[in-house]
């Protein structure tokens, strides 16, 4: 299983240079995240930029142990709704933001590529926890489980802990939002098309 | 020119002789109702996106969180942030939609939700349109919002959305009678429909004063039946989260589920203005204490009253448990009618024996 | 009710089976796969026993044989029993069901049949409850292999 | 679809609706077919397996060390009982003799995971039927808790603080001290959780006589927990197995009869109680003495079968450890509570509106990874 080269946007990751390896086992393909992030921006992008970083609604999705520290987020002492993102929505229509609380199985992986095909277009993706980004302690002697949720979509910010604290939740908030504030706002480079056909 | 702002309100009276001698006849009220409506549009949707963070920053206070704080000083910029990205999102919807009515749907709570506005008396000079059945004609408007909801949630093909749909004009139907017949007690005791003649005869008492025991009673019902109506609190088994997940909008995205947003809070402005001007005096001061001073804005009054009754409103919406649906039926037929009907005939013997408070 | 008068009191019913307590804490009956329904019907009916809650349906394959063991417990009575039953043919493994007798038994069944491949006769909608429809084979069978997505180590 | 035909004749159709793996009130991914007619409902099917991360079949390949920070991702709210059930069945097979300062520790922790889960609950439960703020209200006391497992476990909510043959460290010196704290905190916020929605009007409409379970349909579903004591059938396993400390501390089992979502609400409600009184009654008393019987590296266990079963706060969770003597285990069954409550769930939703079959859901209190394992 061939794996292709994967670029990744991490700030400690820019200079440095470093190519993410993956183990040769690794099984299935990564789909390359990052939309198009870290270009110089016009005036009217960062206008809009600031807007959509400033509103991120995220979906109501929390599959395993990481959604609680998900709601601890949420509650009164880590209070997520100081940068506005308290508004979650059940459909994914109006969501622009997915977390990805907890495992992903076999039988999730569909429907959570149906989700985020759902979703409308200035959309993203947070891996939150070890099994959203590798299977977690669920790698090995597994039959059901999907080895990171990149498998299925483009992720933007991975979030590591198991379960990550609610501060490490913020933090990575934080770092989706200066994310969005580099990005290209109208021509969006959207990283998952071809992967279905094969061609990606 | 700073002296010219202290004038009362008398700015409309200016552009309206100012226009009515540059332009031709025929054209000329066309033009300023044009002005009016676009002033207007752009006042309320302010208006809407602040409301908004007020109730985000009172659900905040209640729920001993900080709430919105880091986008623009103290937090105000943050539904400018909403809006902005509201407006700049992929008009996204499902193509097994009903095209026509899917889009159709939105605008309708939109804009009844504004055509309701004008003829809500702000101030003695600031008022649109003063015609003379203004209760009436706010009654009318406000049921056809929900054809909106109704259209909205069936053209969109979605379970889910057609179950909320379905549940909202069950709602507001049933609660459109209490919120009539507690509005007629009141009209009992003014004697016309006329939101400003209304407000004349509360000169001499605030209505609820005058009726007293039966003008509570009619509050009272007013107050419920209009959550009711607007979708909200105790009655949003319309987007019932946990129910029907986002209920009647779930497939709407961007700026079509902005109106649908923008159209329920406007709602509840306008039920606590109509709560306003009929129970506490519109845009009169209390006994009368600012009447002699002439720069005083009259607009605050009525501003600081309607932000109570919404502060009420939200007060609701945080703390009660959801109705079901049959017991929401219950409620409005059972209970809510026979208490309205009771308290209409107790107001008109008060009335007819003349036992009213006046000042 | 005490494990002796228990032993005593099943063997007048005068089915073939092993009794033993060694190895386990429990008083562990070894029963014929066909009257498997028969016994526990009465020991459900029969007011000495009434073991009248199943609160443990585990599948096993002991290597040749696949099986389900059924631990019984009797709220009044206040005694608990384990139940064994085997079959040894592992292509088309074929039990009789016992949701009839306790309703619980309905979804372990279902999830026996999802990971041994256990058919109940008389199980009113066994279907695969935890994978998809199309996983071919039974995971938690010892021979199962799945390289595609099982790492082992 | 089957056709149903009215009183008045009007031909109207059952459809199906799918509470869907993304559901707001499925905490989790649990996905409910529904059938319904109109706004009741004819018949709940669930489709489990959204969240099955085949933890038996990894159990047959670790070592025991390596089963108990498996389980407590299986029902991550009462997580700490889970590494116990298992560090107990390993314990009882080996035959170690436990001191009894790890037993008092153990129970105690027990009790704070069961307030915790209780509080959860309690403030999801509110959100389900309506109340958005009772979430916040339970999240604040949470996170006393989570400061006290953070301080001495070292992790907030999946704490492998147990391990085969006591406590992986000894508690943090201001350990006692927190707890004090906490429990005098509580019982004044507890009084609080009634003001708010215990006595709230339409909360009784909501959850009175909806979702009725009577005792011989619990024993016959095998339900246990809250779930069972609701409707009149004891199972409490601290009562009827004792474990840890229980047998030398006296708490009453919280039955009630009628059955309905309120008399499940209320068993929790007091429950909550009953943790606070056993954590009062031991807090005082930890006894001295190691924290940590020494084990070889490499458990094995004897030939044979151990059952270990635990009252989590969700109901009983058995363990079943079949060993063949070597070093992992030849076949391990978590009895999930969860999983036997949930056959429950279709016969107790039948005929209900949609809005009963979400607070019927909430009074359950599913945690979908210990349903799926």
């Amino acid at each position: 299983m061939g794996i292709d080269e994967k670029k990744r946007f991490l700030d400690q990751y820019q200079g440095s240079g470093m190519e993410y390896d993956l183990p040769k086992d690794f099984p299935g393909k990564v789909i390359p995240g990052g939309n198009g992030g870290n270009i110089v921006v016009t005036a009217l992008d960062s206008v809009i930029n600031w807007g959509r970083s400033n509103s991120l609604w995220p979906l109501y999705f929390g599959t395993s142990c990481c959604a609680i520290e998900m709601m601890q987020t949420g509650a009164s002492k880590h209070d997520f709704s100081r940068f506005g993102f308290e508004v979650a929505r059940p459909s994914p229509r109006q969501a622009d933001l997915i977390i990805i609380a907890g495992t992903i199985v076999n039988k999730m992986a569909p429907v959570l590529r149906r989700l985020y095909d759902q979703m409308a277009e200035p959309k993203y993706v947070i891996a939150m926890g070890a099994c959203a980004i590798s299977g977690g302690p669920f790698y090995y002697n597994s039959y059901s489980v999907v080895k990171g949720a990149d498998h299925v979509i483009p992720v933007d910010v991975y979030i590591p802990g198991c379960p990550p604290r609610p501060e490490a939740l913020l933090e990575g908030l934080i770092l989706l939002q200066k994310k969005i504030k580099t990005e290209h706002a109208k021509t969006k480079v959207n990283p998952i098309d071809g992967f279905d056909e094969g061609t990606l | 020119m700073m002296y010219k702002i202290f004038l009362p309100l008398s700015i409309t009276k200016s552009i309206h002789t100012w226009l009515f001698d540059v332009l031709p006849e025929g054209v000329a009220p066309y033009v300023e109702m044009v002005l009016i409506a676009v002033a207007y549009l752009l006042v309320f949707a302010v208006a809407g996106l602040y409301l908004v963070l007020l109730e985000r920053k009172v659900a905040a206070w209640f729920q001993l969180r900080l709430g919105p704080n880091r986008v623009g000083p103290f937090g105000l910029f943050q539904t400018m942030a909403d809006a902005l990205k509201l407006v700049s999102k992929e008009m996204y919807g499902t193509n097994r939609a009903d095209k026509f009515l899917y889009n159709l749907a939105p605008y309708f709570p939109i804009i009844t939700a504004l055509l309701a506005m004008a003829v809500l008396p702000f101030s003695a000079q600031f008022q649109a349109f003063d015609i003379n059945i203004g209760i009436f004609f706010l009654l009318a408007v406000s049921s056809v919002g929900v054809i909106g909801i109704l259209l909205g949630g069936w053209a969109s093909n979605n379970k889910y959305s057609l179950i909320g749909a379905m549940r909202s004009g069950l709602q507001v139907v049933s609660y459109e009678l209490s919120v009539g017949l507690s509005l007629l007690t009141m009209v009992v005791l003014t004697g016309s429909l006329q939101l400003s003649e209304i407000i004349e005869v509360q000169k001499n008492g605030w209505l609820i004063v005058q009726g007293h025991i039966p003008a509570i009673i009619a509050f009272v019902i007013f107050m419920i039946a209009g959550t009711a109506e607007t979708n909200r609190a105790p009655f949003d088994l319309v987007e019932a989260e946990s129910e029907l997940g986002a209920g009647f909008h779930t497939e709407y995205s961007g700026m079509k589920f902005a109106y649908f947003f923008l159209a329920e809070f406007i709602n509840m402005f306008i039920i606590s203005a109509i709560a306003v001007i009929v129970f506490f005096g519109g845009w009169l001061s209390p006994f009368g204490i600012t009447e002699e001073i002439s720069w005083f804005p009259s607009v605050l009054w009525f501003l600081g009253k309607v932000l109570i009754i919404v502060f009420l409103m939200m007060w609701f919406r945080w703390t009660f448990p959801r109705l079901r649906v049959d017991q929401l039926l219950n409620l409005e037929w059972k209970y809510l009618l026979p208490i309205n009907l009771f308290n209409l005939v107790f107001m008109a013997i008060v009335v007819w024996l003349g036992w009213v408070i006046t000042f | 009710m005490s494990n002796e008068e228990l032993i005593k009191l099943i063997d007048t019913w005068g089915f073939t089976l092993q009794t033993t307590e060694e190895g386990t804490e429990f008083l562990t009956f070894t029963v014929r796969k066909e009257d498997l329904h028969e016994f526990c019907r009465k020991l459900k009916a029969d007011p000495a026993t009434h073991f009248d809650l199943l609160f443990c349906v585990t599948g096993m394959d002991w290597g040749n044989e696949l099986g389900v063991i059924y631990h019984l417990a009797s709220t009044d009575l206040k005694h608990e029993i384990v139940v064994k039953v085997m079959t040894a043919d592992r292509e088309t493994p074929e039990l009789d069901t016992v949701c009839d007798i306790w309703r619980t038994a309905e979804f372990h069944e279902m999830e026996v049949f999802d990971f041994f491949g256990i058919r109940f006769k008389g199980h009113p909608n066994l279907k695969r409850l935890f994978l998809t429809p199309d996983w071919d084979g039974y995971p938690l069978r010892k021979d199962y292999v799945d390289e595609a997505n099982m790492v082992i180590k | 679809m089957a056709e149903i035909e009215t009183e008045n004749k009007i031909k109207s159709e059952e459809y199906f609706v799918n509470m869907g793996p993304q559901h707001p009130a499925a905490h989790g991914v649990l996905r409910l077919i529904l059938t319904i007619d109109g706004e009741t409902i004819v018949n709940v099917d669930p489709d489990l397996g959204y969240i099955h991360r085949s933890i038996e079949k990894m159990c047959e390949r670790d070592s025991y060390q390596q089963i108990v920070h498996l389980t407590d991702r299986m029902d991550y709210l009462s997580s700490h009982i889970n590494n116990e059930a298992v560090c107990l069945a390993v314990e009882k097979g080996l035959q170690l003799e436990i001191p009894d300062r790890v037993k008092v520790i153990r129970t105690i922790l027990s009790e704070l995971t069961r307030l915790a889960s209780h509080q959860l609950w309690w403030g999801v439960m509110g959100m389900d039927v309506g109340a958005l703020t009772t979430y916040f209200y339970a999240f604040r006391d949470r996170e006393m808790i989570n400061d006290i497992f953070e301080e001495t476990c070292g992790a907030r909510l999946t704490m492998n603080y147990n391990i085969p043959g006591g406590l992986m460290y000894d508690i943090h010196p201001n350990f006692v001290k927190r707890v004090k704290e906490f429990v005098a905190h509580f019982k004044t916020k507890l009084p609080e959780y009634d003001r708010l929605l215990s006595g709230n009007i339409i909360f009784i409409n909501r959850t009175k006589g909806v979702g009725v379970l009577s005792r011989e349909d619990a024993i016959s579903f095998g339900v246990s927990g809250p779930v069972a004591r609701g409707s009149g059938f004891a199972s409490d396993v601290r009562k009827r197995h004792p474990y840890s400390a229980y047998d030398r501390v006296s708490f009453k089992e919280i039955v009630m009869n009628e059955g309905d979502t309120l008399a499940r609400y209320k068993v929790r409600i007091l429950e909550m109680w009953e943790s606070l009184s056993i954590i009062e009654q031991l807090i005082d008393n930890i006894p001295e003495g190691d924290h940590l019987v020494p084990t070889k590296a490499v458990i094995k266990l004897p030939k044979g079968e151990f059952y270990q079963r635990v009252e989590t706060a969700r109901g009983e969770l058995g363990v079943y450890i079949n060993s063949d003597g070597n070093k992992n285990p030849y076949r391990v069954k978590f009895r999930s509570p969860g999983f036997s409550n949930l056959s429950a769930l279709n016969h107790v939703a039948k005929g209900g509106k949609i809005g009963d079959l979400v607070s019927i859901m909430a009074s359950f209190d599913f945690v979908i990874p210990d349903i799926d394992r």
